[in-house]
């Protein structure tokens, strides 16, 4: 079961990638990389994952002795708390860089920021 | 101490507070932002101090109470902390550079600033893999927020490509971290370093995701394309931080995560790293725009660095000494780079011409370019050597070939950028000099030197910096604003004063070069009183050049000896720089030197096989498999410097364009440093063999063809000095042919010829500038007639041919005479062959020299001339008075070193009975010779006097035209293309084979680099490609391998 | 200095037998070629009237110093080699000033005459002189390649530079002259020797048609004058280093006399036959024929 | 569909091969564990009597990895000053508002009674965060959600800029100036235990972890509105 959670977390991430290499509009990409993270996020979560165990809340059925043998790893929801926050930090900001390019230059193809070569 | 937290808590508390400021109050915001890095900056000193001197033990610092695989540690060590240092440094100065900047877009760009220098702090303390994941994206965020600094439209499109790539990386190195921690069960980078053998079962994979994606941020090439376009469009303040501070902060990191994978990983770091150093570099060289240039530099250099990193295993404690030296070397020259290029408006290569109106900001500019090439004494250059030292240890030559060449590809274009400097037209607008820009720029410089006198230290061999005729050279710097002619006399009080010091020290030959080098150097200086004024650079670099040449007569060690070898290349080529046109000349002297001196780094390193201290008499005891590649290495090396054929083409040119007094100075004494090498080497080495073929003989046939073609190609010059130089190269091939006949006599012909080709090529030069600077020109068909006008150059001249073309009287024979002599004992014939048809040969271009520009017809425009300056011919008469006296008694110099060459070659000596000197073979007898040259030539003149008492005096030129008036040059002394039949005859032997290999060479660089570099296509997308792909291939393989 | 006076009259004596030797031997020669030629040639005296005449000269005009000096290193450079080279083997009173340098002193100090009458010619500043110097130099380099393989050649087959040495060696019979011990070296520095006589086959140096006597062609009078003893002087010069080295040298005058006749007569026996080389021909037909005989000379030996 | 695309999808599925077969091995090679390794059982034996929190992740966020979410509150805090840094770069100042579409009637009735309730989940979300699941950010971010269903409802609607800097700068502030006291009270910098654990499950519980959450909850919701307000004001380009 924690194979199947794992298996689409990694497709997400192909399918992102995927997106992000094929699509040549700005908002596609964002969304594509999007994408990606919640891929990376799920992945994330189902390595912590132990069969048979509960959330990793203290209360009257998970009694704080008992808490060893119960709980699942707490480790990586700290992590992927931080890491979705942290993918939203950089969506917001390639969405005002979009904004911004689409400004300069009325369009959305990433084509045609080619400017700056060799 | 305080705690290195508070670097963190600094930056953050300064970010947050800087949002209760209204908009209004920027000057207190900028105020905040500077007084937080400026504590940074103590915080870190503070530790690096204490490190440094008081040698503390690193010191862990705990988060939120609890122990470190539960929580996040932080480690302040000697390295985190002169890295630490160097981040809030760069950051600190920066600040100071975009003060205009920051206030112009408020309080905001200022937190993001705070926040990216905290950033790269955390990324260099911090223990924890995930929270330098955090890190990694807080740099990498501030980094696209800082790229808006800019002035530049293209900026934004820059920081969007290196957003989708900062996903990219990001997405990989969060699987590899929470692999990583699957297999090993702590997030710790220590406690991963422990672990790591489950780690190797499972999840090796993991590690490599997480490696790949800290190296990407590295720039590794082709995945670099988002790094480029940031800088070349972003704010060149910026530039220096990310060039400098986050370079070096990934640089650790990636060192980290080195730590854990263990040895195993090591080669991946350095294929990576050596890959990006060699592409990048090479994809430099057709580069038109500064900040573009720049950032392939920098792309290299990081390269080198991480290349390093995967050598730390035979690198042992030295590591530190190398990474650090590389690493600072680069990030120091790098941000002063970049903020000299905010101050130039232009953004093409030649604008910076602009530098010129700020001597001080050339200076710097020579400070940087030298550390970035590893010149002493930069620490680029210790830690170059100790590098270089271990790699030949281990038996990694193929890496250090490739260093080096990546190295002088990076020396050529950084270089070539410098010749535009100095020669190309000034741009209309002038340099913008306010000192907030100015404090980075010279702080810089103070850095360079004040780490060249560290590194010195630390480098285990003398420090280059204490060396007397360094500093004596560098104290030139601080006299440029003395009128020129004090500071002629006190070169030439100063270089007499260290001859008499230093003077018991030398053994008979290296006396002779000591002569050469320390009274001969003086004699020309007499000629540099002929200049007013200041005479900007002249003196330092003059200076810097006999330093070299002094340390390189009186080192015993190897590296003593290639210390001052780099030091006399780089003084030399700021000497031939000087001259008007002759910039592309100095380009190619300089890419030919460095590679002569970096085959002679090989050749030493591969000596010393891994021994710290190494000196030049143990080359001696190399045995067979390894000795005959270190001879052909510093053999070629050698030769580099003394214009055998096949490595002469800068000659001409270099010797040529030169100004009046330095062509003698390069070409009398500068041309000698390669023979002593070669003097050191046979000396120690002798006879070798490599696979059957007796090195000696192949010297002999160079040293044979330089003679022949030398002088071949001398015939055929229309330009008096380039015909000059062509004839130093002849006569260099003459020495190295008596070098190679490894006998007594050979050697001292060699000896002869060194004292010779000095005293009559410096007069030889003296008199053609002399001549060039009363008639505007150096073509010898534009001149004819100048004895009436010009008799002491005449004479000079006169004495200098008859000297050189070997006729009797004069000390030229007593060399020929040896040569018979000398040839006579040794056993290799058919080079002889070469060298008899190129004696003759010698005597054409000569006697060109001195019909066209002193017989012949005098052109109307030459009828007023004056004789050349006083000081121009004061030192030319000296040498002929020099020349007449060695004549008569060679003996004067010649005695005591036959003596001393006995030790090496007992047998076939001469024997000084009297005024006669006779050999195995023959007798000479110099002074019954000139004495009956002197007679019968007094009789007959007497005899004519007599005879001839009424003579009239009659000019030419009414005799032969009787008053009609030649215009063409060819009409009145037959001086253009004066052997033109023997080009008809022999013409097929000067077709200029090599210069067309040299350029067919660098062509091809060119151009494999102008067609690499359309990788870079400029789209996103494209770059994304790049990424993914070099994550894929290089997994590929790795696993492969 | 241990250098005995006797020395200088003596070598003033061989100078004075030597001159008067030149100028008959140089005007039988040309008497020889023009008898070839169906031409009655110029009387055996001619060469004398021609001295006294230029000599007598009263006006003359001079284009500066080097111009002045040009004949003075003309025929100092004729007569120093003369002197340096013993002319008489084992007499004590003709071996001349040869204790001052070997035979390498000799083979250059050809080059202090050729210096000499360059830089004269120079001065004059006349296009023809100019022409004519270029054209003997480029000759020169490639014609003394050959006399300086065969030179090498004989010195290491005597294993001395020593002129009086060499000459010792072939004493004692035809048969152990260089000649016949070392034939190839002999050959080459012959045919070196055609090189250097100014004689037709390469003598496009003075070339008297074209360019009227090349160098000396503004010389007159009194300059002319010195020029016409070195030119008498010269060639018997350069033939004593000849004879001496490869055919056993003379141990009296009589011999001297006749072997200096037989070997002047080899480069105006070719010279009547052969028509006049360009200087690129010369050069080429010198590094075809003659410097591979001498490449071949020093491999023998 | 030009040939061009058609190489460039053919190597963007080769280079996802190449990825895929990466991930792949990666997932077979995953054995899930049986039970916690060593850091999660110490963080499962120890958290109740460390620090007292019901809700061990936020234990681990706030205390444990404390530095992480003072990075990750630096993050958002970086990325919407470099969103307000984005759109002013080089924009004019003075642009005239257009008139836009009057907003449908359901929409801004509903909004004005949804959007203080939106608000008092967020808060209770974040204030209870060391003892339901949830936490500062969620909380921060619902808060958010709220903000953006007034503006959409009114966006011409114009928030006080200084207000919501004020509120960010001032729990950023307060939230070190607590690690500050942690640093000097008790063990280390960012150490919850200043303030006594209290009873497990109670609300003030668990130290200075409440405290330390409702300013991180307020931290977020501000840059989250700020970053909505500067994106919303590009409305009237």
């Amino acid at each position: 079961m924690i194979y199947i959670a794992m298996a689409t977390g990694f497709l997400l991430i192909l399918i992102g990638f995927y997106g992000a290499l094929t699509n040549r509009n700005l908002l596609r990409m964002i969304v594509a990389f999007s994408i990606a993270d919640t891929g990376v996020n799920l992945v994330i979560i189902s390595v912590g994952y132990l069969p048979g165990r509960t959330a990793p809340i203290l209360d009257t059925t998970v009694t704080a002795a008992a808490a060893a043998t119960r709980i699942i790893d707490p480790v990586p929801q700290a992590l992927v708390l931080t890491a979705i926050v942290i993918g939203v930090g950089i969506t917001a900001l390639m969405l005002a860089y979009a904004l911004k390019l689409y400004e300069k230059k009325r369009t959305l193809d990433i084509a045609k920021f080619t400017e700056l070569k060799w | 101490m305080v705690s290195a937290i508070y670097i963190l808590i600094a930056a953050l508390g300064a970010a947050f507070f800087l949002g209760f400021l209204k908009d209004g109050m920027r000057a207190t915001a900028f105020a905040v932002t500077l007084a937080a890095l400026v504590f940074m900056n103590f915080v870190s000193a503070g530790w690096l101090w204490s490190f440094a001197v008081d040698a503390a033990a690193p010191v862990e610092i705990l988060t939120a109470g609890f122990s470190p695989p539960f929580a996040i540690n932080l480690r302040m060590g000697l390295t985190e902390a002169s890295l630490t240092l160097l981040v809030s440094l760069s950051g600190l100065l920066s600040a100071l550079y975009l003060k205009d900047v920051l206030l112009a877009l408020g309080r905001r760009s200022m937190a993001v600033l705070l926040i990216a220098v905290m950033a790269l702090c955390g990324i260099i303390l911090t223990r924890d893999t995930f929270n330098l994941f955090v890190f990694f994206e807080l740099a990498s965020i501030a980094t696209a927020g800082l790229v808006l600094l800019s002035e530049d439209e293209r900026a934004l499109s820059a920081g969007f490509k290196y957003m989708i790539v900062a996903q990219a990386i990001s997405v990989f190195l969060l699987i590899g971290i929470i692999f990583s921690y699957h297999a090993t069960g702590t997030l710790n980078i220590d406690g991963m370093a422990d672990a790591s053998t489950e780690l190797k079962t499972g999840a090796s994979i993991a590690f490599f995701l997480m490696f790949i994606a800290v190296v990407a941020e590295l720039k590794p090439f082709p995945a670099n394309g988002w790094a480029l376009d940031i800088y070349e469009s972003a704010h060149p303040a910026f530039s220096a931080i990310f060039s400098a501070a986050s370079g070096a902060a990934f640089l650790y990191a990636a060192d980290k995560l080195l730590h854990i994978g263990g040895a195993a990983w090591f080669p991946l770091a350095t294929g990576i790293g050596i890959i990006t150093f060699v592409a990048a570099n090479l994809l430099a060289l057709p580069q038109s725009n500064d900040r573009r240039l720049l950032g392939y530099s920098s792309i290299a250099q990081t390269g080198l660095v991480l290349a390093v990193l995967g050598q730390q295993d035979i690198l042992g404690d030295r590591y530190l000494f190398v990474a650090g030296g590389l690493l600072l070397a680069h990030s120091i020259a790098k941000a002063g780079l970049y903020w000299l290029s905010g101050l130039i408006a232009g953004r093409a290569l030649p604008d910076w011409a602009a530098l010129r109106s700020r001597p001080l900001l050339i200076f710097a500019f020579i400070v940087f370019i030298a550390m970035l090439s590893g010149l002493p004494p930069f620490p680029g250059f210790y830690a170059k050597w100790e590098l270089a030292r271990l790699l030949a240890g281990d038996g990694r030559i193929a890496l250090l070939a490739l260093i080096l060449f990546g190295a002088l590809l990076e020396a050529g274009y950084l270089f070539r950028w410098f010749g535009y400097i100095l020669k190309r037209e000034q741009p209309a607008q002038p340099v913008v000099c306010t000192p907030h820009k100015l404090a980075p720029v010279i702080a810089a410089v103070a850095a360079g030197w004040a780490l060249g006198y560290l590194w010195g230290d630390l480098s285990g061999h003398a420090n280059l910096l204490l060396t007397v005729p360094l500093l004596f050279a560098l104290s030139f710097l601080l006299l440029e604003w003395l009128p020129a002619w004090i500071k002629n006399t006190l070169a030439i009080a100063g270089m007499l004063a260290f001859f008499v010091l230093t003077y018991a020290e030398y053994d008979p030959l290296r006396l002779i070069f000591a002569v050469i080098i320390l009274i001969g150097g003086p004699v020309i200086f007499l000629a540099s009183y002929h200049e007013h004024g200041r005479r900007l650079g002249f003196y330092p670099a003059a200076m810097l050049m006999f330093a070299g040449l002094a340390l390189l007569i009186r080192t015993g060690d190897s590296f003593g000896f290639f210390a001052a070898w780099e030091l006399l290349t780089v003084g030399s080529y700021f000497l031939i720089l000087r001259g008007k046109h002759s910039e592309p000349h100095a380009l190619s002297y300089i890419v030919f030197s460095l590679g002569g001196a970096f085959l002679i780094l090989a050749g030493f390193a591969l000596a010393a096989q891994g021994a710290a201290q190494y000196d030049l008499a143990s080359l001696g005891l190399l045995t067979q498999p390894l000795a005959p590649w270190v001879f052909m290495l510093l053999a070629i090396g050698f030769m580099t410097k003394t214009a055998a054929i096949g490595l002469h083409i800068w000659l001409p040119g270099a010797h040529g364009e030169a100004e009046t007094d330095v062509s003698p100075m390069v070409s009398g004494i500068l041309l000698k440093a390669g023979l002593f090498g070669l003097f050191v080497l046979l000396m120690s080495m002798g006879k070798q063999q490599l696979y059957g073929i007796e090195l000696t003989h192949v010297l002999l046939w160079i040293g044979a063809l330089s003679a022949l073609l030398g002088n071949l190609m001398a015939i055929f010059e229309e330009d008096a000095k380039r015909l000059l130089a062509y004839s130093s190269i002849g006569q260099m091939g003459y020495a190295v042919f008596g070098l190679a006949l490894m006998n007594h006599l050979g050697w001292l012909m060699a000896l002869m010829f060194v004292i010779n080709h000095y005293i009559y090529k410096s007069m030889l030069f003296l008199s053609a500038g002399g001549v060039a600077k009363r008639t505007g020109t150096r073509d010898m068909y534009r001149m004819g007639g100048l004895i009436t006008l010009m008799p002491l150059s005449f004479i000079a001249t006169l004495i200098g041919i008859i000297a050189v073309s070997g006729v009797p009287p004069l000390s030229g024979f007593g060399g020929r005479w040896i040569f018979y002599n000398a040839i006579l004992t040794s056993d290799a014939r058919l080079p002889m062959v070469v060298l008899f048809f190129a004696g003759p040969i010698a005597f054409l271009y000569l006697f060109r020299l001195i019909h066209t520009v002193f017989l012949g017809q005098l052109k109307d425009e030459h009828r007023k001339l004056k004789e050349a300056p006083f000081w121009i011919i004061l030192p030319q008469m000296i040498f002929v008075v020099l020349l007449l006296v060695f004549a008569v008694v060679p003996g004067l110099a010649l005695r005591r070193v036959d003596i001393y060459l006995n030790q090496f070659f007992p047998e076939g000596g001469l024997n000084w009975a009297g005024t006669t000197i006779s050999s195995n073979y023959g007798y000479w007898n110099p002074v019954a010779i000139m004495i009956a040259v002197a007679v019968i030539f007094g009789s007959l003149f007497a005899w004519l006097l007599f005879v001839n008492r009424k003579a009239q005096k009659v000019k030419q030129f009414n005799i032969v035209f009787a008053g009609e008036r030649p215009y063409r040059p060819e009409t009145t002394h037959f001086a253009w293309n004066f052997f033109a039949p023997y080009r008809k005859a022999l013409g097929f032997m000067v077709q200029p084979f090599v210069t067309r290999f040299w350029e067919g060479l660098t062509n091809l660089l060119h151009v494999a680099a102008d067609l690499s570099r359309r990788l870079y296509n400029g789209n996103g997308q494209s770059y994304a490609f790049h990424f993914i792909a070099f994550v894929v291939v290089v997994h590929f393989l790795w696993t492969g391998v | 200095m241990e250098f005995d006076w006797m020395k200088i009259p003596y070598a003033l004596l061989t100078l004075f037998i030597v001159v008067n030797y030149g100028f008959l031997l140089n005007a039988l020669i040309q008497k020889i070629a023009a008898r070839v030629g169906r031409r009655h040639g110029i009387p055996i005296w001619q060469n004398y009237v021609d001295i006294l005449k230029n000599y007598g000269l009263r006006s003359s005009i001079t284009h500066g110093a080097m111009f002045y000096l040009g004949p003075v290193f003309r025929l100092s450079g004729g007569v120093g080699l003369l002197l340096f080279v013993p002319a008489i083997y084992g007499s004590y009173m003709f071996s001349n000033l040869s204790f001052a340098g070997d035979l390498i002193l000799a083979l250059y100090f050809i080059f202090f005459g050729t210096l000499g009458m360059a830089l004269g010619a120079g001065e004059s500043g006349h296009p023809y002189a100019a022409i004519g110097v270029s054209r003997g130099l480029s000759q020169v380099t490639t014609s003394e390649l050959p006399l300086a393989l065969a030179v090498f050649s004989v010195a290491l087959q005597y294993q001395t530079l020593s002129v009086t040495e060499i000459v010792a060696a072939q004493q004692g019979g035809i048969l152990n002259w260089t000649l016949f011990t070392n034939p190839v070296a002999v050959a080459a520095a012959m045919l070196s020797f055609l090189g250097s006589m100014m004689r037709p086959p390469f003598d496009v140096v003075l070339a008297p048609q074209e360019i009227p006597i090349g160098p000396p062609t503004e010389y007159h009078s009194s300059y002319l004058a010195l020029m016409q003893t070195n030119r008498a002087l010269f060639p018997v010069a350069k033939i004593v280093i000849y004879m001496n080295l490869f055919f056993g040298g003379a141990s009296d005058w009589p011999t001297f006399f006749l072997k200096v006749f037989l070997i002047y007569l080899w480069s105006a026996f070719v010279g009547v036959v052969f028509p006049r080389f360009r200087v690129e021909q010369s050069i080429r037909w010198f590094l075809i024929w003659a410097v591979p005989l001498g490449i071949l000379s020093i491999i023998l030996v | 569909m030009t040939g061009k695309s058609m190489i460039k999808r053919f190597l963007a599925l080769l280079l996802l091969a190449g990825i895929g077969a990466m991930f792949a091995s990666l997932l077979l090679a995953y054995v899930p564990d049986t039970d916690l390794n060593f850091t999660a059982r110490y963080y499962a034996e120890n958290t109740a009597s460390d620090i007292g929190a019901a809700n061990i992740v936020t234990a681990i966020i706030v205390t444990y990895r404390g530095l992480d979410t003072l990075g990750e509150v630096t993050v958002l805090f970086l990325a919407s000053g470099i969103v307000g840094l984005v759109l002013s770069f080089g924009r004019k100042r003075d642009s005239t508002p257009r008139n836009l579409v009057p907003v449908g009637e359901l929409l801004t009735t509903a909004s004005q009674h949804l959007a203080p309730v939106i608000m008092l989940l967020g808060v209770y979300v974040f204030v209870n965060g060391h003892l339901t699941p949830g936490g500062g950010f969620q909380g921060g971010a619902i808060i958010a959600s709220g903000m953006l269903l007034l503006l959409l409802s009114d966006p011409l609607k114009r928030f006080s800029h200084t207000l919501i800097a004020t509120v960010e700068s001032f729990s950023g502030i307060a939230y070190i100036a607590l690690g500050l006291i942690g640093l000097v009270l008790a063990g280390g910098f960012l150490d919850s235990r200043i303030l006594p654990n209290g009873i497990l499950g109670e609300l003030i519980s668990a130290g200075a972890i409440p405290l330390i959450y409702s300013l991180i909850g307020l931290k977020v919701g501000a840059e989250f509105s700020s970053m909505l307000t500067s994106l919303s004001e590009t409305e009237d380009l």
